[in-house]
């Protein structure tokens, strides 16, 4: 097994050893990428098959990958999986590449019987192999290439991107320091606050205790802030100290740099105050600070300032794509002040670009695609491209069948709004809802239409349930409003907050179940045969989120255009209407009320 | 003997909870389950996180079960059946579990994680709203047994239980033990949709199950304390009484737990203003309407 | 004099050593602060010591803790209070930009 | 040597060694916690001191006050975490000075002032608890009644301090 745990091969524990494993192989607790979500939309029952869900990696033991996946969230998964503690394992369903993640220790085909040979198959494993005298590291590449940009003057702020320091503003530079900042780094020496002997031009961490080094006191970025009386290297003139002390290059002792000591750069900027007005009291009670102050309304001036006025640290949080109460591959990346957010950035870890191939594409591989793609509405979506293909082939549907098309779209609309229902309840903290939706929602996704029947009863229960839980209308009310004229197309219209959608969604079940019964039956649709036609189509459906539009045009049977409107690409911008300046969880609650599916999102 | 009977205690106390929460969360009642998870967490390796305060990232855990323990030794199980019956007990039992929150606020500093970070804040949140609930209902059944020490409490129920004597305390106790414990829906610092697991997000290995066991024992401890507070403690016919102690405390846990399964999460900013605008009038109400009756019905 | 009351005044007085020394030094408000809770815990110290090794019948030197107690409860209070005042209109809560104060 | 003494005493050195700590590590967080594991084992000075109603209330308050000191170290602070080795003080010598001559004052007096007979015999905890509630609720109630009403103004006014009213905030912006 790759993701072993090195243990040494002491006999005496070796029973001990057999035992653990054994408990390993029946505990298996799993993170779903890209999400519980698409499990369930797939079909997949991870409790009958043995497999709980796990809160986050560090609580995980095995890495469920429902196949195929786009390269970025193959990234966040490796990323996840580099995070789980060992012993771990890569459980694979469906086909695939899964690089940078390591070969799987199981697979099998994305369906229930698949899973379970597959959860067997990773049990003998785990009972055989969680314990190994030699392992391999597993390293996350995107762990491993990233630069990492600090702030001068908060090593502790690292970050991906070039940017802002969020404590200070201070531009962040690249750690390791290269070619424009020298001057600020050719002196900066980290040191760990353990050991001081450890020192190092770089920051890293610390060979003794692992602990992150930390800037040595008098380096160069410093120097802004400290305008007393500088001591310096005879030696290394980059060094620069406000203490006298020894040189922590060549251990000399520091003397004082000469005549312009007191005279900094901090204090120019003050005399030239002083002689444009004098008179300025404001600046007048900053001379009197003693030297060598750190003054922090001069750190933090030309911050942004949180509406409250009363600025705490701004932290950057990342929320998905593998965060559980989030859809899958949903990117949600808050700025918190505190704990009200001050900034959002959404985005989708499993959006596709939607471009056509040169030279077109046959209406097969197109209406295909767009079931893969749309993982949790396939039906809804391959309609709407078969509807759009007739509509461009001047092809009138037969009422009857058009008929048992809406059932089935009506069946997945069902299906789906109980998904959000499950996941809403995950998040929400109502163990009983979630189970019961999902389990529902499993259940109407692939029925016949007998089988609805049966059904109706315990939907029709979990609905009254759901109106009844008490204290669940009030802690949805009032969060996540939308403005009365935005681009809401979803359940419960302009002006909805989530609680109205919340009632919108189940008179949604119940309209869904009506038109089921309307319909009559059920049939998916199939390609119309479009060969040799040209012409433009049309298509709207109605799925679970709101309307999905579909524009294209044919030549010779081959589709060379095609733009599709899809709820949630739509919908999108509405996350930061509705999580600015509110509490972290009525965010997230919020987020979760407008139902976004990240595949529907367009890269 | 009674040293064994309260080791049992604890010991089987902390499993059966661990059963029941296990329920609360997954619906199913599996009795190994628990066992298997310890064994389980016990192989696992324990990850360092990225850069963290090592000093409180080690300590939390140990402090969260040490303070759970530490309330449970003013529990009486049945009389002479207490590890000490302090002058201050209920006092006491509040002293222990102020140092929750120092366990979560440190636990959740440590592992430099913000899901972590804003679990512990968030838990103190939670403090400033339940910590007068907790002692104002407690100030009243001191005032019926006109002692702090949790055996004279017990005694002082002989004849009607807290719960019928003060109703009102009971509920605000009750509520307020609950968030303590941080049980749902009070699991603002550690929920799962919500912030992944919040402080409990970074542990793994050993160091997680030392914090899952100091959770199980403050919930039973939690359970106990009401137990002992309105549900007349050892009180009861026939059945010894350490068996009434372990019956009642039982049947609380599984009380609370299923409660839990079926309320949303409270937003913390609802909470706090429940607690005070609401919950501690009716505390004040209480100690007032407890006072009458001491005073004109001496029962 | 017994030897307790002399250890617990010893320690006392270190307290109170300590939090004169923080309450000076410290630039920051809530760090003052923390020197001054020292103080008044250097307070509490003596007052325990003195009611238990010199008039442990007299439960008014309970009650003097009491006191205390609350000051400390109060100090915190009007402390943060300040802060929160300080850090709104300046951003910051040095006591080093707190000069205007000075008058 | 009695054991009272040597407790008192092994709780005491941790108390001001936890107090030295506050100002020595550059950790917000671990200051305020500092702070409060030195308040805590001053309470377990009043519990050696057979103080045990004190001892149990100055744990229990401790905890909640230096967690609420905690956030506003983090709230208030740059550097929480101290990696940034930030310097905070000032006027080094002088407060040293003051806090070495305070303490040697407080140790003078201390050492030679008359302090009389020891007294051996405590009331039980039981006994002294009664005590305190008569005391409270009797002769010195008007001082209690006062603290408490100081409390509740100092809650009042400090909440008027820190909220900003809304008419202000339009002004500001």
């Amino acid at each position: 097994m790759f993701g072993a745990r090195q243990s040494t091969p002491v006999a005496l524990f070796a029973p001990l050893r057999r035992l653990v494993a054994g408990a390993m192989a029946r505990d298996l607790r799993a993170l779903v990428v890209p999400g519980a979500d698409v499990a369930l939309a797939a079909g997949l029952d991870l409790a009958a098959a043995g497999l709980a869900l796990a809160e986050g990696p560090r609580q995980a033991n095995v890495l469920l990958v429902i196949l195929p996946l786009p390269a970025a969230m193959l990234k966040a998964a490796s990323v996840a999986y580099a995070q789980m503690p060992r012993p771990r394992a890569v459980l694979v369903l469906g086909e695939g590449e899964i690089t940078p993640l390591p070969e799987a220790d199981a697979t099998g085909a994305a369906s229930q019987e698949g899973l379970e040979k597959a959860v067997a198959t990773l049990r003998r494993a785990f009972a055989e192999g969680a314990f190994a005298t030699e392992v391999s590291d597993f390293d996350a590449p995107a762990l491993q290439t990233r630069i990492e940009y600090t702030c001068p003057m908060h090593p502790e702020v690292v970050s991906d991107e070039p940017g802002n320091c969020p404590k200070c503003g201070m531009n962040l530079v690249e750690a390791g320091g290269d070619g424009g900042h020298e001057h600020h780094h050719a002196a900066a020496q980290y040191t760990c606050p353990m050991h001081p002997e450890v020192v190092s031009d770089e920051p890293g961490n610390c060979p003794k205790c692992g602990m992150n080094l930390v800037e040595a006191e008098g380096d160069g970025g410093h120097e802004h802030h400290h305008a007393a009386a500088q001591y310096t290297c005879p030696m290394h003139p980059e060094v620069v100290s406000d203490e006298p002390g020894n040189c922590p290059k060549c251990g000399m002792n520091l003397v004082e740099a000469g005549g312009d000591g007191g005279d900094g750069h901090h204090d120019h900027a003050h005399h030239q105050h002083h002689g444009q007005d004098g008179e300025d009291a404001q600046v007048g009670w900053l001379e009197r600070i003693e030297p060598g102050f750190m003054s922090m309304i001069e750190l933090t001036e030309g911050t942004p300032r949180s509406s409250d006025g009363l600025q705490m640290e701004w932290i950057d949080v990342p929320f998905g794509p593998l965060f559980p109460g989030l859809p899958g591959g949903l990117t949600l990346d808050l700025t918190l002040d505190g704990d009200t957010v001050a900034g959002v950035q959404v985005g989708s870890a499993v959006a596709e670009d939607w471009a056509l191939p040169d030279g077109g594409l046959d209406p097969d591989t197109f209406v295909a695609a767009l079931g893969v793609q749309m993982r949790l509405s396939p039906v809804s979506y391959r309609l709407l491209a078969c509807r759009a293909l007739q509509a461009a082939a001047g092809i009138t549907p037969l009422p009857d069948e058009d008929m048992l098309h809406d059932g089935a779209l009506a069946r997945e609309r069902l299906a789906e709004r109980l998904l959000w229902l499950a996941q809403m309840g995950r998040q929400l903290g109502l163990p009983r809802i979630e189970s019961r939706a999902a389990g529902l929602s499993r259940a109407i996704r692939e029925a016949a239409p007998s089988e609805i029947d049966a059904l109706r009863g315990p939907l029709s229960g979990l609905v009254e349930s759901l109106r009844k839980t008490p204290f669940l209308a009030r802690r949805l009310r009032g969060i996540g409003r939308l403005d009365d004229q935005g681009v809401w197309s979803g359940p419960g219209g302009a002006g909805s907050d989530a609680a109205t959608r919340l009632t919108a969604r189940l008179d949604g079940v119940m309209a869904d179940l009506a038109e089921l019964k309307r319909a009559g039956g059920i049939s998916t649709p199939q390609t119309p045969d479009v060969t040799g036609v040209g012409g433009h189509g049309h298509a709207t459906v109605e799925t679970a989120r709101g309307p999905a539009h579909l524009h294209l045009e044919l030549s010779a049977g081959r589709i060379v255009s095609a733009s599709l409107d899809t709820p949630s690409n739509r919908h999108l911008p509405l996350v930061e209407t509705v999580t600015c300046q509110a509490e972290l969880a009525d965010a997230l609650v919020a987020v979760a009320s407008l139902d976004l599916s990240p595949w529907e999102v367009r890269a | 003997m009674s040293t064994l009977i309260l080791v049992l205690f604890l010991l089987l106390g902390t499993y059966f909870v661990a059963v029941i929460e296990e329920w609360s969360v997954t619906g199913r009642l599996r009795p190994a389950g628990p066992v298997r998870a310890a064994l389980r967490l016990l192989g696992t390796e324990s990850v360092l996180a990225r850069k963290p305060d090592r000093l409180f990232f080690e300590v939390a855990p140990v402090l969260l079960l040490v303070a759970a323990i530490l309330s449970l030794a003013i529990i009486p199980l049945a009389p002479g059946l207490i590890v000490t019956d302090l002058a201050t007990g209920a006092l006491f039992f509040n002293a222990a579990l102020a140092y929750v929150l120092v366990a979560l606020i440190m636990g959740g500093w440590g592992p430099d994680g913000a899901y972590a970070m804003i679990g512990g804040w968030r838990f103190l949140g939670q403090l400033i709203g339940y910590a007068m609930l907790v002692v104002m209902p407690i100030t009243a059944v001191a005032m019926r047994s006109e002692s702090l020490s949790t055996v004279v409490i017990v005694q002082s129920q002989e004849q009607l239980w807290n719960i019928l004597y003060q109703p009102l305390g009971f509920v605000l106790f009750a509520l307020a033990g609950m968030a303590m414990a941080f049980v749902p829906p009070f699991d603002l610092p550690t929920g799962a949709g919500d912030l992944a697991g919040g402080v409990e997000a970074e542990y793994t290995g050993v160091r997680r199950l030392v914090f899952r066991l100091g959770r199980m024992v403050l919930i039973l401890s939690v359970a106990s304390a009401m137990t002992v507070f309105y549900l007349g403690g050892w009180l009861g016919p026939v059945l010894p009484g350490w068996a009434w102690s372990a019956i009642k405390i039982l049947v609380v846990t599984a009380l609370m737990l299923a409660a839990g399964r079926a309320l949303p999460r409270v937003r913390e900013a609802s909470f706090l203003a429940w607690c005070w605008k609401l919950g501690i009038p009716l505390a004040l109400v209480n100690i007032f309407l407890v006072g009458v009756l001491v005073l004109v019905v001496p029962l | 004099m017994s030897p307790e009351l002399l250890v617990a005044l010893v320690i006392g007085a270190g307290l109170f050593g300590t939090g004169v020394y923080g309450a000076l030094s410290q630039t920051n408000l809530v760090m003052i602060m923390m020197g001054i809770e020292l103080i008044l815990a250097a307070a509490l110290v003596n007052l325990v010591a003195f009611w238990r090794y010199l008039h442990p019948d007299v439960a008014a030197g309970q009650m003097f803790v009491l006191i205390v107690m609350t000051v400390m409860a109060v100090e915190m209070a009007v402390g943060f209070g300040v802060a929160i005042a300080r850090f709104r209109s300046r951003g910051s809560v040095e006591m080093e930009e707190a000069r205007e104060l000075k008058g | 040597m009695t054991a009272q003494v040597f407790f008192l005493a092994a709780f005491g050195l941790a108390a001001v060694w936890f107090g030295i700590v506050v100002f020595r590590t550059h950790s917000m967080v671990r200051s305020a916690l500092a702070l409060l594991f030195s308040q805590t084992a001053i309470g377990a000075m009043f519990l050696v001191m057979q103080a045990e109603f004190l001892g149990v209330l100055q744990i229990m308050m401790m905890a909640t006050e230096m967690s609420i000191m905690a956030i506003f170290m983090v709230m208030f602070m740059m550097d929480p975490g101290g990696l940034g080795e930030m310097d905070m003080k000032h006027q080094r010598k002088l407060s040293l000075a003051a806090g070495v001559i305070a303490f040697l004052a407080a140790i003078g007096v201390s050492v030679f002032a008359d302090w009389g007979p020891a007294a051996t015999v405590v009331p039980s905890a039981d006994e002294q608890l009664r005590m305190l509630g008569i005391e409270l609720l009797g002769r010195s109630m008007l001082i209690f009644e006062s603290a408490g009403l100081t409390i509740l103004t100092a809650m009042i006014a400090a909440t008027a301090v820190a909220v900003q009213m809304p008419a202000k905030k339009e002004d500001a912006s």
